[in-house]
């Protein structure tokens, strides 16, 4: 079965947008509260690889963006999450992902976004004694 | 010239400290020993601890994580000993300049003796500059 | 039991940058690892925000010193991305050579600096001896030793001509017997098999939950290349072929990286054949990068290079992520380290081949716990200076 | 020999046991050097250090046990140098006295006590590990270097000055040539090969591991005398083979019998990774321990 239909079908309904922009990639809009359900399926159920997150900090909200790849078919799969501009939350995938644990850290001290229920949120790449409220790659 | 001094000469022991490369200038460093241009001819090692060091040769620009670290490690070294900034990034701090994790250039952070900018300066550029700091005991 | 704490740098020999590792330790043996990073932390994902297209390139070329094809082969394929356009034969070709021909002279550099670390300094020497022929290539080439250049959005920026072609096969075949027998020393030295065999194992689950890739994922017996998987530059019309070993201990990361090495030959030979005696573009001139978002990713030395660009339309990206191999390749020593000895996690974090500049694109601690000194910094230096001073006279 | 004469005398053989062993490393850094495709520095390039180091600032560490961290190296260096001496004076004017094998024996022991010592004094993560290496290592490579000593002692009739067993050898043939004594000196052999630290079993140093290890803290002439420890015993551990294994009273025989041994040490150094230290343990405690046992066993051929 083609890589975006076997998404479309066990994502389900929680797919809010579905765009194939280019050959080979695929960027999936997501509720934040969908956001562990989704990833859970496509890291376990569909065996895809934890690539990395990246934060992005928009005019009027965040933005997070887990990307996975699929090895097999070389297809990259974007999972799009908005935050919330004023309280930027979003649940922690370390209890799927161990390896996610470095750049929830670093998109915190970056961005400010928080990750629920990550148990190490602490300093990472800045020094301890790093300004709070001073997020270095946040638009000014 | 007396004995002591033409001993130092002769007997460089390098510590090689980065403080946020990009690992390039490292390479050449180590370059430095490998056979084609190998350094201990002048008696120069490349050692473990700042405490047998007379060289500091330092790389990259200096990081605030960085700061306080560089500043014991000249302290731990002892005197007599040289500092050479390696790189273009430890001489003013490259495109880094306006990075804001930059605590540097090194000059602002301890005393450098010798400068070696290029990115990264070829190992023949470093033993030349050695050379010059050689020149310049007296 | 009374535990020993064992900080592993942030100025260890063992490592070309700062890193800090600090082992928890009962006697020789490693009870816990903790990471601390950010020493090497320059900002880059932000700088980038800063600077035009073209000047990125640059920028992310000294992310690290050693990759510095990979990144921005990387970047160029997530703007090609991003533009939907294809590059010329040609251009794709000397991607290819220069990307290749980085692979070599890293895994050879690696090589070397393992046994370095293993205090086999003769190794050590032999090798970067082989490895001294490419650098000049290299400068042939691109006209730099490191630090190449070579990469332009939409192409390259230099041609390679015949001269040069006849040039690198001499050093290429120099070098495949040389590595012949790097490779035989290595596989049959029985000490370094004591060292190696064995040491700081990771299974396929470790792999998948870290998502490590390159060579420390193949060692282990995980399939995965970029190169292959998502082919970019010219790697779909040659003929070439993965490497994969199952053990996943540190002697299989160093067999894969002395397999790799004749692969990369074997790519280089037939990339020359094809664009030798012929005359072609290579570069396709982009005036505008319109709003719109890109993934761009290649099979760097250590693995997988991944870039994110965000255009707006204007001048300079408004976002560019970067992760580097050594991201998710370093976390597995929290899996491969624990348990060992400490002579043995140096050639662990080696085997993972660390890059820390790469990890830390975007980025005192007392390690020896002493107590505070009460005098002032400029003291110090006052005291320091006038004292060589002292030294100089007498 | 009146005493005068032999103070006078101990003051220029040590003189001539540091120079020589000072000399002997610019050697061995050459060949190491030529063998690795260099050029390396030039012989007189250890001199030079040892200049250097004692014109250098000394620093104490603050944590460091300021009594053992200066007197370690200081102790080990005598040590060294006190070995070299006695077994100098047996070989070349006969002045000898019951027992001084063991003397020799103790004195060896003492530039890794020191080291051991000052490692752990020096208040140091790194150097601690280090002096916990050294101290295992020296626990097992001490042991079969002594038992092959001892074996010596027993094939000498019981004889513990060096000058009797030196003596004994022209009658009653040659330890090497036997096949116990061959044993004992392969044994004795890699057991020298651990007292003096060099790879395989450089492990308390380890530069690229723990960073100098042992030697950390140490700047200066105290760093300087480590070095000049590891000199001179490069000198005194060979020539207490050749005393105890060739036995001749030629000038020209010990040296080229000196020759012999280092270069070996040198090829061993040159071919080997580092071992790890339970590698290193285990090949002390298995290997080596067996082949003592087969000398003893076969004492009498």
């Amino acid at each position: 079965m083609k890589l975006n239909v076997l998404l479309k079908e066990n994502l389900g309904n929680m797919v809010k947008k579905f765009e194939e922009p280019a050959d080979k990639r695929i960027y999936i809009t997501i509720d934040r509260n969908n956001l562990l359900k989704c990833a859970e399926i496509i890291f376990k159920n569909l065996d895809a690889r934890y690539v990395i997150a990246s934060g992005i900090h928009n005019e009027n909200n965040f933005e997070m963006l887990y990307h996975f790849s699929f090895d097999k078919d070389g297809v990259i799969v974007s999972l799009r999450v908005y935050l919330d501009k004023e309280k930027p939350e979003v649940e922690s995938l370390v209890s799927l992902i161990p390896g996610i644990e470095y750049i929830e850290r670093e998109t915190w001290e970056f961005f400010g976004i928080k990750f629920l229920n990550n148990p190490n949120l602490k300093h990472f790449l800045l020094p301890e004694d790093w300004p709070e409220g001073d997020y270095p790659v946040r638009k000014k | 010239m007396n004995i002591k001094t033409r001993a130092l000469k002769k007997s460089l022991w390098v510590y090689h400290l980065s403080t946020g490369s990009c690992n390039n200038c490292d390479i050449e460093i180590l370059d430095c020993l490998s056979p084609r241009f190998d350094i201990e001819r002048f008696g120069m090692v490349l050692v473990g601890s700042p405490k047998h060091a007379d060289v500091l040769l330092i790389t990259g620009i200096v990081t605030k994580k960085n700061l306080e670290r560089v500043k014991e490690v000249y302290h731990e070294t002892p005197k007599p000993c040289f500092v050479v900034a390696v790189g273009t990034c430890a001489c003013s701090g490259n495109m880094f300049r306006s990075g804001y994790n930059m605590a540097g250039p090194l000059k602002n952070v301890i005393p450098v003796d010798v400068f070696i900018p290029g990115c990264p300066p070829g190992p023949a550029a470093i033993i030349s500059a050695v050379v010059k700091l050689l020149n310049k005991l007296k | 039991m009374k535990k020993i704490i064992v900080p592993l740098g942030p100025d260890h020999p063992l490592f070309e940058e700062p890193e800090f590792f600090i082992l928890h330790c009962d006697g020789e043996n490693v009870v816990d690892v903790e990471w601390q990073a950010g020493y090497n932390h320059r900002g880059i994902e932000k700088i980038s925000e800063t600077k035009h297209w073209d000047q990125v390139t640059f920028l992310v070329e000294r992310i690290c010193g050693i990759c510095s094809n990979s990144h921005p082969v990387a970047y160029a394929n997530a703007v090609e991305n991003l533009l939907g356009i294809d590059i010329p034969e040609r251009a794709k070709y000397i991607r290819t050579i220069i990307s290749e021909m980085e692979r070599l002279h890293s895994h050879l550099l690696w090589a070397g600096l393992a046994g370095h670390f293993l205090g086999y300094n003769t190794v050590f020497m032999w090798v970067w001896k082989y490895r001294e022929p490419l650098l000049d290539m290299m400068e042939m080439l691109t006209g730099n030793r490191n630090n190449y250049s070579m990469i332009k959005i939409g192409g390259v920026r230099r041609d390679i001509n015949d001269e040069q072609i006849k040039a690198l096969r001499k050093t290429l075949d120099t070098l495949k017997t040389q590595n012949e027998m790097l490779t035989k020393v290595v596989l049959d030295d029985p000490v370094l098999q004591a060292r190696l065999v064995n040491v700081g194992v990771l299974t396929k689950k470790d792999i998948k939950d870290y998502g490590a890739v390159g060579p420390v994922a193949r060692a282990s017996g995980v399939d995965i290349d970029v190169r292959r998987d998502n082919p970019y530059a010219a790697y779909s019309f040659i003929d070439w072929k993965v490497i994969t070993r199952e053990n996943g201990d540190v002697f299989d990361k160093a067999v894969v990286r002395l397999l790799e090495c004749f692969e990369s030959i074997k790519i280089i030979q037939q990339c020359l054949d094809r664009i030798e005696n012929k005359k072609g573009e290579i570069l396709n001139e982009v005036k505008e990068i319109p709003p719109g978002e890109g993934i761009g990713r290649h099979e760097a030395l250590r693995g997988e290079v991944f870039h994110y660009v965000r255009s707006d339309g204007t001048s300079s990206p408004i976002r560019h992520k970067i992760r580097a191999p050594s991201y998710v390749n370093v976390p597995t020593f929290k899996k491969s380290c624990i348990g060992q000895t400490i002579s043995d996690v140096a050639i662990i974090l080696a085997g993972v081949d660390p890059c820390y500049c790469c990890t830390e694109r975007v980025s005192v601690y007392d390690a020896n716990t002493r107590k505070k000194k009460n005098v002032t910094w400029t003291e110090i230096v006052r005291k320091s200076q006038e004292k060589t001073k002292k030294l100089k006279k007498s | 020999m009146n005493i005068l004469n032999v103070v006078l005398l101990s003051i220029v053989w040590s003189i001539f046991l540091i120079a020589a062993g000072l000399l002997i490393l610019g050697v061995e850094r050459k060949i190491t050097a030529r063998l690795q495709w260099r050029v390396g520095p030039p012989w007189w390039q250890n001199f030079t250090d040892i200049i250097k180091l004692s014109a250098k600032e000394t620093s104490i560490p603050e944590r460091a046990n300021r009594f053992i961290f200066i007197f370690a190296p200081i102790v080990s260096f005598l040590g060294a140098l006190a070995a070299g001496v006695i077994i100098i004076f047996s070989l070349l004017y006969g002045i000898s006295f019951r027992g001084d094998l063991i003397t020799v024996i103790f004195l060896l022991t003492l530039p890794y006590s020191g080291l051991i010592l000052g490692g752990s004094s020096s208040g140091n993560a790194l150097a601690s590990v280090g002096s916990s290496r050294a101290l295992k290592l020296t626990l097992a490579c001490e042991l079969p270097f002594i038992a092959s000593l001892v074996l010596i002692i027993l094939k000498s009739n019981l004889s513990t000055s060096i000058y009797n067993i030196v003596n004994m050898q022209k009658n009653t043939g040659i330890n090497f040539f036997s096949v116990s004594g061959f044993i004992a000196f392969f044994v004795a052999f890699w057991g020298s090969i651990g007292k003096l630290g060099i790879v395989p079993f450089d492990l308390a140093e380890a530069d690229t591991e723990i960073a100098g290890g042992a030697l950390f803290e140490y700047s200066g002439i105290l760093l300087g005398f480590f070095k000049l420890t590891k000199a001179v015993l490069f000198i005194v551990v060979p020539l207490l083979l050749i005393a105890s294994f060739f036995g001749s009273f030629n000038v020209l025989a010990w040296i080229l019998e000196y020759l012999v041994i280092f270069l070996l040490l040198i090829i061993v150094k040159n071919t080997n990774p580092r071992l790890r230290i339970d590698q290193s343990l285990r090949f002390f405690w298995k290997v080596i321990i067996i082949l003592i046992i087969a000398s003893f066993v076969f004492m009498k051929i």
